[in-house]
């Protein structure tokens, strides 16, 4: 039963490894959304920023 | 010892457990990365017909 | 067998640690998730009214 336990702990270091990798590419991901959401919201703002002018003219 | 065996027994299942719940998690969060990708890619379609007409 | 049943117990406090960690990794990035998804439906609140003129 003891090797049994050892045996399974090993495996969970390998799945916590595993999800350690997964977290870190789910970091990534993260991060390079919020970087495309704020150049999306700078687009938006000159959008914006050009229709306002349009119509004044 | 036996008693500290049936400990680790337990402790195991508990450990299976949290570590399941811990993968089910990691897989809506990843699903959920892969929504906002979809969402980010409409918004951004919309966005450019937009710039084309008003920023030259 | 001693020296292996207190091994590991130790590693299963080790493990449960580490589960904990990641646990809260995870939290961590569904607030993220969740701060990502707000200004998404803020951009796409902006962009509503520009639309909409667009089309008229």
């Amino acid at each position: 039963e003891t090797e049994t336990h050892a045996l399974y702990m090993k495996k969970v270091d390998g799945e916590l490894q595993e999800l350690r990798q997964r977290h870190a590419s789910a970091t990534a991901k993260i991060l390079e959304h919020k970087r495309k959401l704020a150049e999306m919201g700078h687009r938006i703002l000159r959008i914006v920023v050009k229709q306002e002018c349009t119509r004044k003219v | 010892w036996d008693k500290l065996l049936i400990g680790n027994n337990q402790k195991i299942i508990e450990l299976n457990d949290a570590v399941q719940k811990v993968k089910n998690d990691q897989q809506v969060l990843d699903q959920e990365l892969e929504f906002i990708a979809t969402q980010h890619k409409e918004l951004e379609e919309s966005l450019a017909p937009l710039e084309k007409e008003f920023v030259n």
